[in-house]
Formats: structure tokens, C-alpha cells, sequence
């Protein structure tokens, strides 16, 4: 595979190249002698998987790191950045794969920050001229919120959107987007389609990382992909087929995505009740089962966290009722809710999810302090030989369970935060976005523990704005909009076009009648 | 197609041992100085080097490094409490005035580590109640509602003529060795094991570096959050009593500015204001290198402003030796 | 005893905190006393005011075996263990200017009589408001000894002549904690409170500066009058333009003078602390060993020395 | 749509903190009438002045996730030099010796600057380091002297004494740097950068932002702040003291998280700086005209403070959950 270099040198018209470029961390040789090319105007793919190097090259590419050896050349003359600024001056911009806000300053000022717009004479900062452009890069986005909203405020798809218009207001010719539609819904993404085309017309030169197929086949001219750290190779999207990319990142064949399992679906495990947190979610009703797989899609801020986040005791509802096994509870926090058998794989992996600075196994073991403990004493070699074989089990990618989290690849991080999950007892588990910015293998594995976690008759609740996804493993589907259920379906029945219906009608009344009216079963009847 | 590069990476679950990542700790770094510390003192009096100066002197350093360990879980947790001086000056004064008042001594001393634990227990419950509130102004607050309660109790009174036995806490020996030392120890031994050995310190480093994982993770957080404030409530109780053994009289105005001195050498002991991060080790000796400092210098007669300078000039240089041995170790990562 | 291996006795003094220059003063005085003498002065005095650090302070004196201790002490009981424990080692313990408690020290060197200062400092307050309206006391902290004792003295001058005083009022004492903002804001609401309000005492060296500041600043000479104790060259200035017509201070040079030689007495065993006993102190002449308030016994310096506009221009640069 | 909402309730933040300032000074009026003549109203502002300039250098600091526990000392240190010159130079003009002391400051800021942003030493260790050691040269410099009012030529007294416009001059130095304050946070580029680099350090290297640069200002700002309030303290009280503002710092970063500044970093405005530190100033201005004991002072201060930040949290709930509630109903 490795000899595949297709598409190499001087092609006419190529504005970035890279060549030979290694870069060692402690430990890690996160790139390998690797080459790359940019030409005017593409749309250039670059796929791997997690830990494959693409976000450090991206980093090489605008400045943040340098390379230990290796050249970069921008317009055919060699260049050294030595800061971030340098890159950006020579047009590079990069919406980086984790969010880089300011998260107690406005929209535009994250857009305009270190390039702000001043008045001629004085110098001082131009509000109004700063806030009009913004709007208008937002308008040109369909964003609807304001320019003056405090960035913190926003919910992370949305700071993403404001990533993207701060690339766009550099002016650049070479924009790198790491991962950008990790955290988009489907329509939100077709967005971003539009707007990288439109980028290209205007002769902009654009690196997409990605880790979803769709996108690749649907934006990218070529694509190039990278595997532990080393260039696999280069092929111009139409002439390659969906399983060789796999083939090429994974270095081996994965067969099914999502296998078809019969699951038998046992005791209602869970009843939720017009459940409502005045300003978030109103009149949500739902029910799970045993070893069944329940969607909950919608668009982004259709307030599907934040049902769940309520079910988790991060925050308190404030009318309706929730039935776990039949019994009526009050669920306090997250430690409650464990208790009661729930947990929750957080949207927010490195906020919510992980004590970056720690060990592999630590994190692991965190929510099962207690059954490692005996009047608090810590049995350490116990504790170690539970999260080795929960790691192990997910095959988690480092050399021990010693490794620092901060260290590790996105798709492995995640890996990380479903070990914790598995580290107790529970009757149902909610993923919020479990596969967010996890690469094909990675996705397989998790497709595979959701399976089997089924199967061992946990009640699962999924987020996922990913269609196919949600298509493929759920049971049934509960589809949301602004803080309304607006349809429940049969996943057998169900088709994209009715979730998409769903989660974008205008009154929410009005689409629950309509699908009402489409669907033959009524999802939370069909339980008893 | 399968490369012969990548074999399945099989996680182990055994920690490399290495000599190298052993003494590139900043305790070493501690000991280095406090040896220092110890030759300049003998090099500057005669007086230094002996054995009492060793097992006798800490009595005259060692009362307000009892709250060093509680601190040290309030700093790690990435918090601060400022009113434990505060703290410390109103359970002597209840002790002094319940005993003056007819209450047996005994008892006293249950009521003042009581008053200990109740203010630190509400330190704890406003900040974790309130988390909109910064524990920066909440203990700000304490700081002076304490002081000021042991003003409303005291005024411009002393109180003291404590039972004779008493005086023992502070000046007596066991075995030849002080009973403060022998506290001290003990104190370590104990919150060194909470701190390393349990998993109420698990969650207390784990809440230092992110609170919110915790949280998710169905970490009690708000409950360590007060039992770590109630720990530093009990502990500069306990401060309480040695200092007034010591002084054989209490009145409102004592351990005036120990929050800071405590705060010092958690700090200097490697304990990082950010959480997370810092073990046992280095305050411990943090309280001994600014203990012997002060004590051989005085014994030097140097004046108090040069003394102060020197503390000073340790903190800050110390800290360089470690930044530089972090840039020689790694590069700071961006992003 | 009490010497290095040279041979020569130590004596050491120590203040209440450093960088005051009464303290400096006292230093002084007690140095030139024991140099007079032919012996090695040690100074000491920690960075804050407190107990505790003196405590610090004395252990350390102990360790290096000094033949005498005098201390200015930060709190009347509260160091009683640790001098014992001196005692115990047989350093002499003294005290001077704010005195210990009696079973921690053979005799105290007192600047001057409290009861004459307290007497004085009113019958001063007197003349300044011409005989009535509304006074007031501005004090160091709630806890000064020194000060808590003067202020008692005053109160009993007035109780003592209630015809004499039938229209002067004590009307507040108020607390400025020996802090230049807090002394100001204090003396501010006083004059805020009390419209009445004639003259300001304040037995403290920061008190009173701050108090002549502040009538100084608000124009308000001839009509509010400040005295007490202070600083000559702290309160030059506002002796000098009339916001303070006279104040009162002993020389603390004198007092560590004293001292000094009080001390190597008690070394030598020529006094043992006890009332009628007698030393001779250099150039200040014999002075006797007399009954104090507090049950100890006592040494007196003197009367308080009175600071007006005539003498305070040869004083300002003394101390 | 929702974001001008927004915007609205953060506004609001200081709301709670205003109407209990109000509340406070009502009831200290029952209490005395002299409360609020402009003669006292003149007195608490000039008191209040200094610790006001403080608060600005304070705010910057604590906007980057710094904090400064050096100004007591800084004070002090430039306190006793200016008034050392000034006593050893009669004839050396006000205006000299302000820049002298401001100088003074400012190098005391560049050193803690140095260490924090070029070496990455944690900001409460260098300045509780610095904080010891200029304390003590401030003790070494002065010979454990004080400098007396005699001592002082009355042009450098007159820097806190005398008028401009009719108003206190130390109030004039108070207005003028919260008017540059204003400007220089709300209108120029650092400024805005200042707040970019406590509420992201790691975004702000990202988008080329010179962050030890602004680090290092920050602290430089602090430090000739620092440095000018010596001065003006100096002269107020006409007498330089080695314990001068001993333990001041505390009092800044109360009054600064008072008024809303999160030593989180990133968070704080002007106008509630404003409010915290004219609190402050009540506290100190107020306690003394209302027949308190004085046993009894610090208690209520502590009780004050407490009650101020809880009322003032519990408005942001309530408004924040109306908020919420309109936008449900939307
Ligand atoms: N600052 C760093 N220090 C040490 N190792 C690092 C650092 N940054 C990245 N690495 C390592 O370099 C390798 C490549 O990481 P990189 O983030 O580039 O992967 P990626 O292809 O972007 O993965 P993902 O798809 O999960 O984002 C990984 O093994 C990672 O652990
Ligand atoms: N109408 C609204 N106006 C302003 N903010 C809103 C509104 N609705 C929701 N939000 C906020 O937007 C954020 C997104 O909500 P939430 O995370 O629950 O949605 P979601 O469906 O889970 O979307 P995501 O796919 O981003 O997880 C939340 O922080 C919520 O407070
Ligand atoms: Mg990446
Ligand atoms: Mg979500």
C-alpha cells in the first residue's frame, strides 16, 4: 500500500507543499517522513485514523509546532514559521479541531481577535464596523444568532460556526478545517458544504480533515491518508472506492459497520414523563427498554443534552416524572443517578469526560472509586488490573494504562471515557454523541460495544446527529426540536426524510400531527 | 496489506520504574536547599548545629504548619481559604472563655476544635452552595466575621490562667522528643496516607485538575469541597491549641497573617495554585526549610528586614530551579 | 556566663517590631548603655508586631546562652512561658516601656509614671477647650496595654474632679489600630459625629499624626486641638502651625539607657528585682526599685517630657 | 434575537451589588445625618481614592488569571524613597517626585513581570516573593526611620491636600484613571487583548496574540499604579512608614472580586470596580459615625461583605431564571 504514492511534485498550480516532514514527541513519532501538496482552488481530503497525525501536521502547516526536519513551501519558496502569526500573514488560517474560544468575549470579538478592526486616526477599536462584519459573516453562514452574543453562552456547533468565520475573515488562501463537521448535524453540514464550495470559487485552497466518508466523497477533490504517522497515500476521490480508503486507513478490511443483531427487548427500564426544565425542554415523554437502543436526534440545540444531562442530575427538571423500573425518583446528581443504575457519556469529552492530566487508568476507574476501596483505602493493584482489562477490552492505543490522557488521540480519549462507563454497574446509558470525531475503525469498535451492550440488556439512550448512525443501530427514534419531542418512530419504518421532517418543521405542533399521521405506531404506547 | 509495523498493541497494566523520573522530583530539589539552609545556619552560628536545635527548635516553628497539610488538599483542589488565621484566633478565644467561664478544661478543648470544624464547615458550605460566589471573597469575608466574633467575645481582654497540664501541648516532651513534633509526625503520617492512599484523595486531586469530570464521574464533589474546608477549620483549631499552650494566654489579635505564611510553603512545597497537582513531601519540608531559615538566622541576630529578603529571594528562586528544569525536560505544547 | 568564646557578656533588647523609630530610639540608647559598659549589645525586634514572633525571638536568645533579656513585650501574659523559661536557663529577664507580666520579669523600666501620664493628658484637654465642650480619645488598638492603662487613668481624673470637669465631655474612644488610613478615617468620623467636638487626645505616635493631619488638612486649627503622646518629629509640624499646642514624651533613648544598665546589674546580682533596691545608670544618675501597679515592681524614668512650640524645633531631628 | 437578551442580563451583573450600596447607605443615614454632607461624602471619596486606582491595576492582573499580593509592599518601598528624596531635596517639584515614585513601582512591576510571563513562575508565588522582599529593603532603606511631616516641602504635601477645579486632588488622580481605564479596556486593541488572554491563554498564542507581552504589562501597569498610590499615600498622611499598607492587597482583591472581577481570569468590568470599591469605602467611612463598639467593627465589615455578594448572587438567579422563563414562553 505504502508504495502508492500517486500524485507527488511540482504539479502546476500546487500553492503549499510539504516535504519530508517528521516531528517526535516525547515518545511518539507523530509524523514520519511524510509529503503533501496543495493545488489553487482544491478541496484537498485528508483522512486516518485517530492519532494518525492529522491534527499535529495541521499544526506544523500554520506554525504551532515545527517540524524536526522537513520543508515547507508555500508559492515555490521555502518558508519557516517561526510563530503562528507568520503562517497567518502568509495566509494560512485553521479552524483547529478542539475549539479555541474566548469564551467571556463577544462573537465578534473571537471572530476579529488579533486582527481587529481599528478607526484610521485613533486607533481604536471600531465596535460598529467590527459587529457589522461580523453579522455579515454570520448572515453568510445562516447563523441566526447575533455577533454580540457572549461566546461562552453559545453551544459548541454554534462556537464552531464562529470558528469558521474567523478563518473567513482573514482573507486566506489556505484554509485547514480539523474536523469540522465532528460536531454538525447533517443539515448544518450541507451548510458547510456550501460555503467551502463557495470558498473554492473564490480560489481559496482548502484541507479538509474529516472523519466521515460522506463528506470526503461529497466535497474532496483528492484525498491523502495518513496512518501512524506515515503518507499511505494520495488518489483523486473518484477513482478510489469507499472500502479501499478504509483499507488504506485502517490497514485492514472492516465488513460490516453495523451488524444487524437480534437483540430481544425486554422490561421497560425506563419511563420518561412530559418532563420539563422551563427554558431548556417542555413535555418530553419517552420510555426504554431492556436492550434497546433508543436515538434521540434533531438539530444542534434542539435540547437533546440537555433532557439527557436532566436525567443525569446535572440539573434538576422542574415538572413531569421519571420512572426507573417502574419506580418514580427524584434523581439528585450524577452520583444519584449512578446509583439508580444510569450513567452518561458526556458530549464534552475533554471538559466533561476526562482528567486530562491523568492516567489512562485513573480516568478509567473514577466513578468506581468506592468499589476499589474499603473505607476509603485505595486497593491500587486491583484498581489496576480492572482498568488494564477494560482498556484492553476497548482497545485503547498506548503502550500502558500509565500513559497520560492528555497524550492520547481524540478517538482513544473517547475510547477512555466508555471504559469509565463500563467501570460499574448500570442499567441504562446515555451517549451523547459517542462517535464525535472518532475515525472508521474506532467508530466500528464502538458500533461493536453499543452492540454488545445491548445485547447484556443495558437500556441505551444515543445521541447522534449522525444519520446513519441513527438509522442503523437504534430500535426505535425520538426526534427533537427547540425542546419538543416532535415524532417518535420505529426505526424499522423510519426513513431520512421523516427525521429530517421532523427535526426542522417549523411549529412543532404542527410536525408531531404530521408524523402522527405518517407513522403507524405511536413510540411511547408500543411498550406496554 | 496488515503492516508489519503496527502489531497489535496489546495496554499493559505495570508501571515502569525508572531512577530518572525518580529524582526529577522537586522534593530532591527541597532537600538540596534545606541542606543549604543547614550549612549557611552553621556556617553563620555556632549555636546551629546541634542536636537540640533539631529535635527542640520546630516547637518554636511547628504551630501553624498543622493547617500546611489541610491547605495543601484547599490548594490542590485549586481553592484557597484565607480566614484559617481568623479561624485559629476564634477557637482560642472560645476555649479560653469557656474554660474561664467554668467549662473543665477538657471539654474546652472539644469545644474549640468544635468551633474549628463549624467555621471551616461553613467556609465549605457557603462555596459549595454558592458557586457563583468566588471562595476568594467568601473567605476574605470569614476571615474578618471570625476575627471579629473573637473581638465581640474578647474585646481588649486576655484570657487565659489555664490548668497547669495544659502548657504541656506546647512545651512538653515525650521521650525526650517535643509533643508538637511528635503531633506533627503523627499529623503527617495521617494526611499524607488520606492524601496518596485513599480515594478522599483521589477525588481531591482529580477535582483539582477538573471539577466538572468529577462531577460527571458521580464524584460527591460538593461534599469533599466541605470536609476538605472543615479539615482546614479543625486543623487550625488544632494550631489553636498548641499556640495558646504556648503563649499560656489567648486573646483576639493572634496568629495574625498565618494564612500567608501557611500558603508560602504549600506553595514553595510544590504545591501548584492551579490544582491538581503536589504531594505530601514537599510541604513538609517546605516548613523546615523556612523554619530552620528564620531560626538560624536569627540565631545570627540578623535583622527581620534581611530576613525577609532572604525568604522572599528563596520562594522566588527556588521556583526559577524548577521552571528551568521544566524547559530543559519539554517544550510547551500550543493548542 | 552569657559569653562567646570570647568571653564577653551579651545583653539583648527586644522591641516590639522593626522600623520604628521609638524602637530605633530605645535600641539606641540600650546599645550605648551596654557598650558603656564594656559588653555586646544585641538588638532584636521582629517584622510584625505580635507575641508570637517574639516568642520566636527569645527561644533563640536562649540557645545562644545572653546573660540578660529585655523585652518590650507585644502582650502582658501571653510570653509569660517562654521567659520563664530564659529564667529557668538563668538569663535575667527585664522589662521595659510595655511591660510583661510580673511573674516573667524581675523589675519593669517605665518610661513614666502611667498614672501622671493619664492625669496629665487631661488636665491638658482641659486647658486646650478652655474648660468645656466634647473630648475625645483616638487609641493605638483595642489591645494595647500601654495605651489601655493610660486611658483608665484618664477616667479616673475626670471621675475624681466632676466639678472641675462638669463640662467636659469624654464623648468616644475610638480605635485608629496604630494604621495611618484607619487612624484618619477614625478621626474623621469623630469630627463628623460630633460637632462639639474640641480636643482630640491620642496617647499613640501614629494617632496623633494623624490626627494633627486631618485637623491640618481640613483648616480646622484653633478650633479642634490635638494632644497626647507622640514623636517630636512626627508632630513638629503640627506643633508648629498650632494644631497640636503641646504633647508629651519621655526620651526613649533614656529608656533604653536604663535599661542597659538595670540589666547588667541585675547580672551581676547587685539587684534582684526587688522594691527599695538600688542601681546607679551611668549618666542618668541612682534610680530605686519601687512597687508597681500591676503587683511587680517598677523603675521610673521620669516625668514625661512636654513638647511645645518653643523646644520642639531642637527635638525634631533627635528623634 | 436572543443575543441582545443576553447581552441585557449581563449587564445586570452589578445590579444587586448597586441596589444593596443604596440599602446601605440609607441605613447608615437613619443612623447619622452626617453621612451623606458632601463634606463626609468629600472625605470617603478621598479616602476611597487610592484604593480605587489600586483596584484598576488589580482588575488587569486578575483579568489574566494573575493576582498581585506585592502592592502593600510596593507602596511602602515607593513611599519611603520618594519621601527620602523629597526630605533630602526640598526643592525637587511634586510632579518630580510623583513620577519618581511611579518609576519606582514600575520596576518593581517589570521584575514580577519578568518572572511571570518570561519564566512562567506562578503569579502568587513571585509577588508573595516580592511581596517579602521589597517589604524588607523598604525597612533597609529607611534604617527603621519614618519620614516625618517637617520633613516634607509643603508642595509635595499640597499633591493630596490641594484642589484642582474645587475637587481634592486625590480624587482628580482617581477620576482620571478610571477615564483612561475606561478607555483603554472598552477601546483600544490591548485592552480587549488583555481580556482575550485570561479567558483563553492557550487560544490566544494560537490567534498570534504576544501574551507574555500583555502579561508583563499587566504587571507593569500594577506596579507603577502601585508605585504612584505610595506617593500619593505619603503625602496624604504626610509620614512614610516602613509597616505602611501592610497587608492593603487583601483589600484590593476584595474589593475587585466584589465588584465582579472573576480571578478566573477574563471577567470584570470598570463600572462595577467602581461599586465594589465604593463599598469599600463606606464600610471604612460609615462604621466610624455609627456608634458601634468598636469591638464590633470587623465583625459587620466581614458581614457586610458577605451579605453584598450573596444578595447581589442571588439577583443574577432570579434574573437570569426570568430570563429563561420569557424565552420558554417565546
Ligand atoms: N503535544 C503532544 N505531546 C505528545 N504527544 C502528542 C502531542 N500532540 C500529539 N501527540 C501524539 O501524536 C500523535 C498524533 O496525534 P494527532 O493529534 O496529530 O492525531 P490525529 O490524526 O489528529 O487524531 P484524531 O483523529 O484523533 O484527531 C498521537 O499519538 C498523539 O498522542
Ligand atoms: N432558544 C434558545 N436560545 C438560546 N440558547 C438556547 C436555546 N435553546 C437551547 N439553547 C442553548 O443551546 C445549547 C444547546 O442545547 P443542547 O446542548 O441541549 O442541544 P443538543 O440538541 O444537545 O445540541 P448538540 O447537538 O449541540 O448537543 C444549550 O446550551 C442551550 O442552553
Ligand atoms: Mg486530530
Ligand atoms: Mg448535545
Amino acid at each position: 500500500m505504502s508504495e502508492a504514492i500517486a500524485n507527488s511534485d511540482d504539479t502546476p498550480g500546487s500553492i503549499l507543499e510539504l516535504r519530508r516532514i517528521t516531528k517526535i514527541f516525547p515518545g511518539v513519532k507523530a509524523l514520519d517522513d511524510v509529503h503533501f501538496d496543495l493545488r489553487q482552488g482544491e478541496i484537498h481530503g485528508l483522512m486516518g485514523e485517530n492519532g494518525a497525525g492529522k491534527s499535529t501536521f495541521i499544526k506544523i502547516i500554520t506554525g504551532v509546532h515545527a517540524p524536526d526536519t522537513g520543508e515547507i513551501v508555500i508559492d515555490g519558496r521555502k518558508v519557516e514559521f517561526k510563530s503562528p502569526i507568520e503562517a497567518q500573514r502568509l495566509g494560512v488560517a485553521a479552524i483547529y479541531q478542539h475549539v479555541t474560544c474566548y469564551p467571556d468575549l463577544s462573537v465578534a470579538e473571537n471572530i476579529f481577535m488579533g486582527h481587529e478592526k481599528v478607526t484610521g486616526l485613533t486607533r481604536r477599536v471600531d465596535w460598529k464596523a467590527m459587529h457589522g462584519e461580523a453579522q455579515k459573516l454570520l448572515d453568510r453562514l445562516d447563523a441566526n444568532f447575533s455577533s454580540r452574543e457572549r461566546m461562552g453562552a453559545l453551544s459548541v456547533a454554534r462556537q464552531q460556526i464562529v470558528e469558521i468565520a474567523k478563518a473567513l475573515s482573514t482573507n486566506a488562501r489556505i484554509v485547514i478545517m480539523d474536523e469540522p463537521t465532528a460536531a454538525l448535524t447533517q443539515h448544518e453540514s450541507n451548510e458547510l458544504y456550501r460555503i467551502t464550495e463557495q470558498l473554492c470559487d473564490a480560489g481559496v485552497s482548502v484541507i479538509f480533515i474529516s472523519h466521515r466518508l460522506e463528506d470526503i466523497r461529497r466535497l474532496a477533490q483528492r484525498v491523502t491518508v495518513f496512518r501512524d504517522g506515515r503518507h499511505i497515500g494520495c488518489w483523486p476521490v473518484q477513482e478510489i472506492t469507499q472500502d479501499k480508503l478504509v483499507v488504506a486507513m485502517v490497514g485492514r478490511e472492516i465488513s460490516t459497520m453495523f451488524p444487524k443483531r437480534r437483540i430481544d427487548i425486554g422490561e421497560e427500564v425506563l419511563r420518561v414523563a412530559n418532563l420539563t426544565r422551563i427554558g431548556y425542554f417542555r413535555d418530553v415523554s419517552f420510555t426504554l427498554r431492556q436492550g434497546e437502543i433508543l436515538a434521540l436526534t434533531g438539530l444542534v440545540g434542539a435540547g437533546r443534552t440537555e433532557v439527557c444531562e436532566t436525567l443525569y442530575g446535572i440539573a434538576r427538571w422542574d415538572s413531569g416524572s421519571v420512572l426507573v423500573e417502574g419506580r418514580e425518583v427524584t434523581i439528585e446528581d450524577p452520583l444519584h443517578a449512578l446509583r439508580l443504575g444510569i450513567g452518561c457519556l458526556p458530549e464534552d469529552r475533554q471538559r466533561q469526560g476526562l482528567v486530562l492530566p491523568w492516567e489512562i487508568g485513573k480516568n478509567i476507574t473514577l466513578p468506581s472509586l468506592r468499589a476499589f476501596s474499603r473505607l476509603y483505602w485505595m486497593d491500587e493493584d486491583r484498581e489496576n488490573q480492572a482498568a488494564g482489562e477494560l482498556a484492553r477490552k476497548l482497545n485503547v492505543k498506548a503502550s500502558s494504562i500509565f500513559t497520560r490522557v492528555l497524550a492520547l488521540s481524540g478517538g482513544n480519549q473517547q475510547k477512555v471515557v466508555v471504559a469509565k462507563i463500563l467501570s460499574r454497574h448500570l442499567k441504562i446509558i446515555i451517549l451523547d454523541e459517542p462517535t464525535k470525531g472518532v475515525d472508521v475503525g474506532a467508530k466500528a469498535a464502538i458500533y461493536d460495544i453499543i452492540g454488545d451492550l445491548a445485547e447484556q440488556g443495558y437500556g441505551i439512550i444515543l445521541i447522534s446527529s449522525e444519520m446513519p448512525e441513527v438509522l442503523g443501530l437504534s430500535d426505535r427514534i425520538v426526534v427533537m426540536k427547540e425542546g419538543r419531542v416532535t415524532a417518535q418512530l420505529e426505526t424499522a419504518n423510519a426513513t431520512q426524510e421523516q427525521i429530517l421532517k421532523a427535526s426542522m418543521v417549523v411549529d412543532a405542533t404542527e410536525a408531531a400531527a404530521e408524523v402522527a399521521a405518517e407513522t403507524t405506531a405511536d413510540g411511547s404506547g408500543s411498550g406496554e | 496489506m496488515a503492516d508489519a509495523r503496527t502489531p497489535e498493541i496489546r495496554i499493559q497494566a505495570v508501571r515502569n520504574w525508572s531512577w530518572k523520573t525518580f529524582f526529577f522530583q522537586w522534593e530532591w530539589l527541597l532537600v538540596v536547599v534545606l541542606l543549604l539552609v543547614v550549612a549557611v545556619n552553621t556556617y553563620l552560628s555556632p549555636f546551629f548545629l546541634a542536636l537540640s536545635t533539631f529535635i527542640h527548635t520546630p516547637a518554636t516553628f511547628l504551630d501553624k504548619a498543622f493547617i500546611v497539610f489541610p491547605m495543601m488538599m484547599v490548594i490542590i483542589l485549586g481553592k484557597i481559604d484565607i480566614s484559617v488565621g481568623s479561624t485559629v484566633a476564634l477557637s482560642a478565644v472560645m476555649m479560653a472563655v469557656a474554660y474561664n467561664a467554668g467549662l473543665p478544661m477538657p471539654a474546652a478543648i472539644v469545644l474549640c476544635l468544635l468551633v474549628g470544624v463549624l467555621a471551616g464547615a461553613f467556609n465549605g458550605v457557603l462555596i459549595a452552595r454558592f458557586k457563583e460566589l468566588s471562595f476568594v471573597i467568601v473567605t476574605i469575608s470569614t476571615m474578618m466575621i471570625y476575627r471579629g466574633i473573637a473581638y465581640i467575645i474578647l474585646g481588649d481582654q486576655a484570657s487565659g490562667r489555664f490548668p497547669g497540664w495544659f502548657s504541656l501541648f506546647g512545651w512538653g516532651t515525650v521521650m525526650g522528643v517535643p509533643f508538637m513534633l511528635v503531633a506533627f509526625v503523627v499529623c503527617a503520617v495521617i494526611f499524607g496516607l488520606l492524601l496518596h492512599k485513599t480515594s478522599f484523595g483521589r477525588a481531591i486531586y482529580g477535582m483539582g485538575h477538573n471539577a466538572i469530570a468529577c462531577r460527571y464521574s458521580g464524584v460527591n464533589t460538593d461534599r469533599i469541597l466541605m470536609t476538605v474546608f472543615t479539615l482546614n477549620g479543625l486543623m487550625a483549631a488544632v494550631t489553636a491549641i498548641f499556640l495558646t499552650s504556648r503563649m499560656g494566654s489567648t486573646r483576639p489579635n493572634v496568629a495574625l497573617g498565618y494564612e500567608l505564611e501557611v500558603i508560602a510553603m504549600v506553595v514553595l512545597g510544590g504545591v501548584s495554585t492551579n490544582g491538581g497537582i503536589g504531594r505530601i513531601g514537599g510541604p513538609i519540608l517546605a516548613v523546615f526549610i523556612v523554619g530552620f531559615l528564620g531560626y538560624g538566622m536569627g540565631l545570627a541576630n540578623l535583622q527581620a528586614p534581611i530576613v525577609l529578603v532572604v525568604i522572599g529571594l528563596l520562594l522566588i528562586v527556588s521556583v526559577l530551579a524548577l521552571r528551568v528544569r521544566f524547559t530543559i525536560r519539554r517544550k510547551k505544547p500550543v493548542v | 556566663r552569657g559569653a562567646q568564646e570570647d568571653g564577653v557578656q551579651r545583653h539583648a533588647f527586644v522591641f516590639k517590631n522593626t522600623g520604628n523609630p521609638y524602637g530605633e530610639k530605645q535600641m539606641e540608647g540600650f546599645a550605648d548603655g551596654i557598650r558603656e559598659q564594656g559588653f555586646e549589645p544585641i538588638l532584636r525586634a521582629p517584622d510584625v508586631p505580635t507575641a508570637e514572633a517574639q516568642i520566636q525571638i527569645i527561644e533563640q536568645l536562649i540557645t545562644q546562652r545572653v546573660a540578660s533579656i529585655s523585652i518590650t513585650g507585644n502582650d502582658f501574659d501571653a510570653l509569660e512561658p517562654v521567659l520563664t523559661r530564659a529564667r529557668n536557663q538563668g538569663i535575667r529577664v527585664l522589662s521595659a516601656d510595655s511591660a510583661v507580666n510580673p511573674a516573667s520579669r524581675m523589675t519593669h523600666i517605665n518610661q513614666a509614671d502611667s498614672e501622671m501620664i493619664g492625669r496629665t493628658l487631661i488636665q491638658a484637654a482641659y486647658d486646650m477647650a478652655g474648660g468645656s465642650g466634647d473630648i475625645a480619645i483616638l487609641s493605638a488598638t483595642s489591645q494595647a496595654s500601654n495605651q489601655n492603662l493610660w486611658i483608665e487613668w484618664m477616667r479616673t481624673e475626670l471621675a475624681d474632679h466632676p466639678a472641675k470637669y462638669r463640662d467636659l465631655n469624654l464623648v468616644r474612644v475610638a480605635y485608629g489600630d496604630d494604621l495611618r488610613d484607619k487612624s484618619v478615617s477614625e478621626t474623621e468620623g469623630l469630627l463628623q459625629s460630633f460637632p462639639n467636638l474640641k480636643v482630640i487626645i491620642a496617647p499613640t505616635t501614629v494617632g496623633i499624626a494623624a490626627a494633627g493631619r486631618v485637623v491640618t488638612d481640613r483648616g480646622l486649627i484653633g478650633q479642634i486641638y490635638v494632644t497626647g503622646l507622640g514623636l517630636p518629629s512626627e508632630m513638629a509640624e503640627y506643633i508648629s502651625n498650632g494644631a497640636c499646642p503641646y504633647m508629651f514624651l519621655w526620651n526613649p533613648i533614656d529608656v533604653g539607657y536604663l535599661t542597659a544598665f538595670a540589666a547588667t546589674s541585675a547580672v551581676d546580682g547587685r539587684i534582684s528585682g526587688a522594691a527599695g533596691e538600688s542601681f546607679s545608670a551611668g549618666r542618668l544618675g541612682s534610680f530605686e526599685i519601687v512597687a508597681a501597679g500591676d503587683g511587680g515592681t517598677e523603675v521610673l524614668l521620669g516625668a514625661p517630657f512636654r513638647f511645645d512650640p518653643d523646644n520642639i524645633d531642637e527635638w525634631k531631628n533627635v528623634y | 434575537m436572543a443575543g441582545r437578551k443576553v447581552t441585557f442580563t449581563e449587564n445586570l451583573r452589578e445590579l444587586g451589588l448597586f441596589i444593596f450600596i443604596i440599602a446601605l447607605g440609607f441605613a447608615i443615614q437613619m443612623r447619622n445625618p452626617a453621612f451623606l454632607r458632601v463634606s463626609n461624602i468629600v472625605s470617603l471619596l478621598t479616602n476611597t481614592s487610592i484604593l480605587g486606582i489600586l483596584a484598576v491595576g488589580m482588575m488587569l492582573v486578575l483579568l489574566t488569571r494573575g493576582i498581585d499580593l506585592s502592592i502593600g509592599s510596593t507602596i511602602a518601598f515607593s513611599g519611603m524613597v520618594t519621601a527620602l528624596t523629597v526630605a533630602r531635596y526640598p526643592g525637587m517639584p511634586a510632579l518630580l517626585a510623583v513620577a519618581q515614585g511611579a518609576a519606582i513601582g514600575v520596576v518593581i512591576g517589570m521584575v514580577i513581570g519578568v518572572l511571570v510571563a518570561r519564566f512562567d513562575v506562578l503569579p502568587i508565588i513571585a509577588t508573595l516573593g516580592m511581596m517579602n522582599i521589597v517589604r524588607g529593603l523598604t525597612y533597609v532603606v529607611s534604617g527603621g526611620r519614618w519620614v516625618s511631616a517637617y520633613q516634607m516641602p509643603d508642595s509635595f504635601k499640597a499633591l493630596a491636600t490641594g484642589r484642582t477645579l474645587g475637587i481634592n486632588n486625590l480624587i482628580v488622580v482617581a477620576i482620571v484613571v478610571y477615564l483612561v481605564a475606561t478607555y483603554f479596556m472598552n477601546h483600544t486593541r490591548t485592552g480587549r487583548r488583555i481580556y482575550a488572554v485570561g479567558s483563553n491563554p492557550d487560544a490566544a498564542e494560537v490567534s498570534g496574540i504576544p501574551k507574555r507581552r500583555l502579561v508583563f504589562l499587566v504587571y507593569t501597569i500594577m506596579g507603577g499604579l502601585a508605585g504612584l498610590s505610595g506617593v500619593l499615600w505619603v503625602a496624604r498622611f504626610a509620614s512614610a512608614q516602613g509597616d505602611t499598607a501592610v497587608g492593603y492587597e487583601l483589600q484590593v482583591i476584595a474589593a475587585c472580586i466584589l465588584g465582579g472581577v472573576s480571578i478566573l481570569g477574563g471577567v470584570g468590568k470598570i463600572s462595577g470596580l467602581l461599586l465594589g470599591t465604593i463599598l469599600f469605602g463606606i464600610l471604612a467611612n460609615a462604621l466610624p459615625l455609627i456608634d458601634v463598639s468598636p469591638f464590633w467593627q470587623m465583625g459587620i465589615q466581614g458581614v457586610t461583605v458577605l451579605v453584598a455578594v450573596m444578595t447581589n448572587a442571588m439577583v443574577i438567579r432570579n434574573t437570569e431564571r426570568s430570563a429563561l422563563r420569557r424565552r420558554a414562553t417565546m
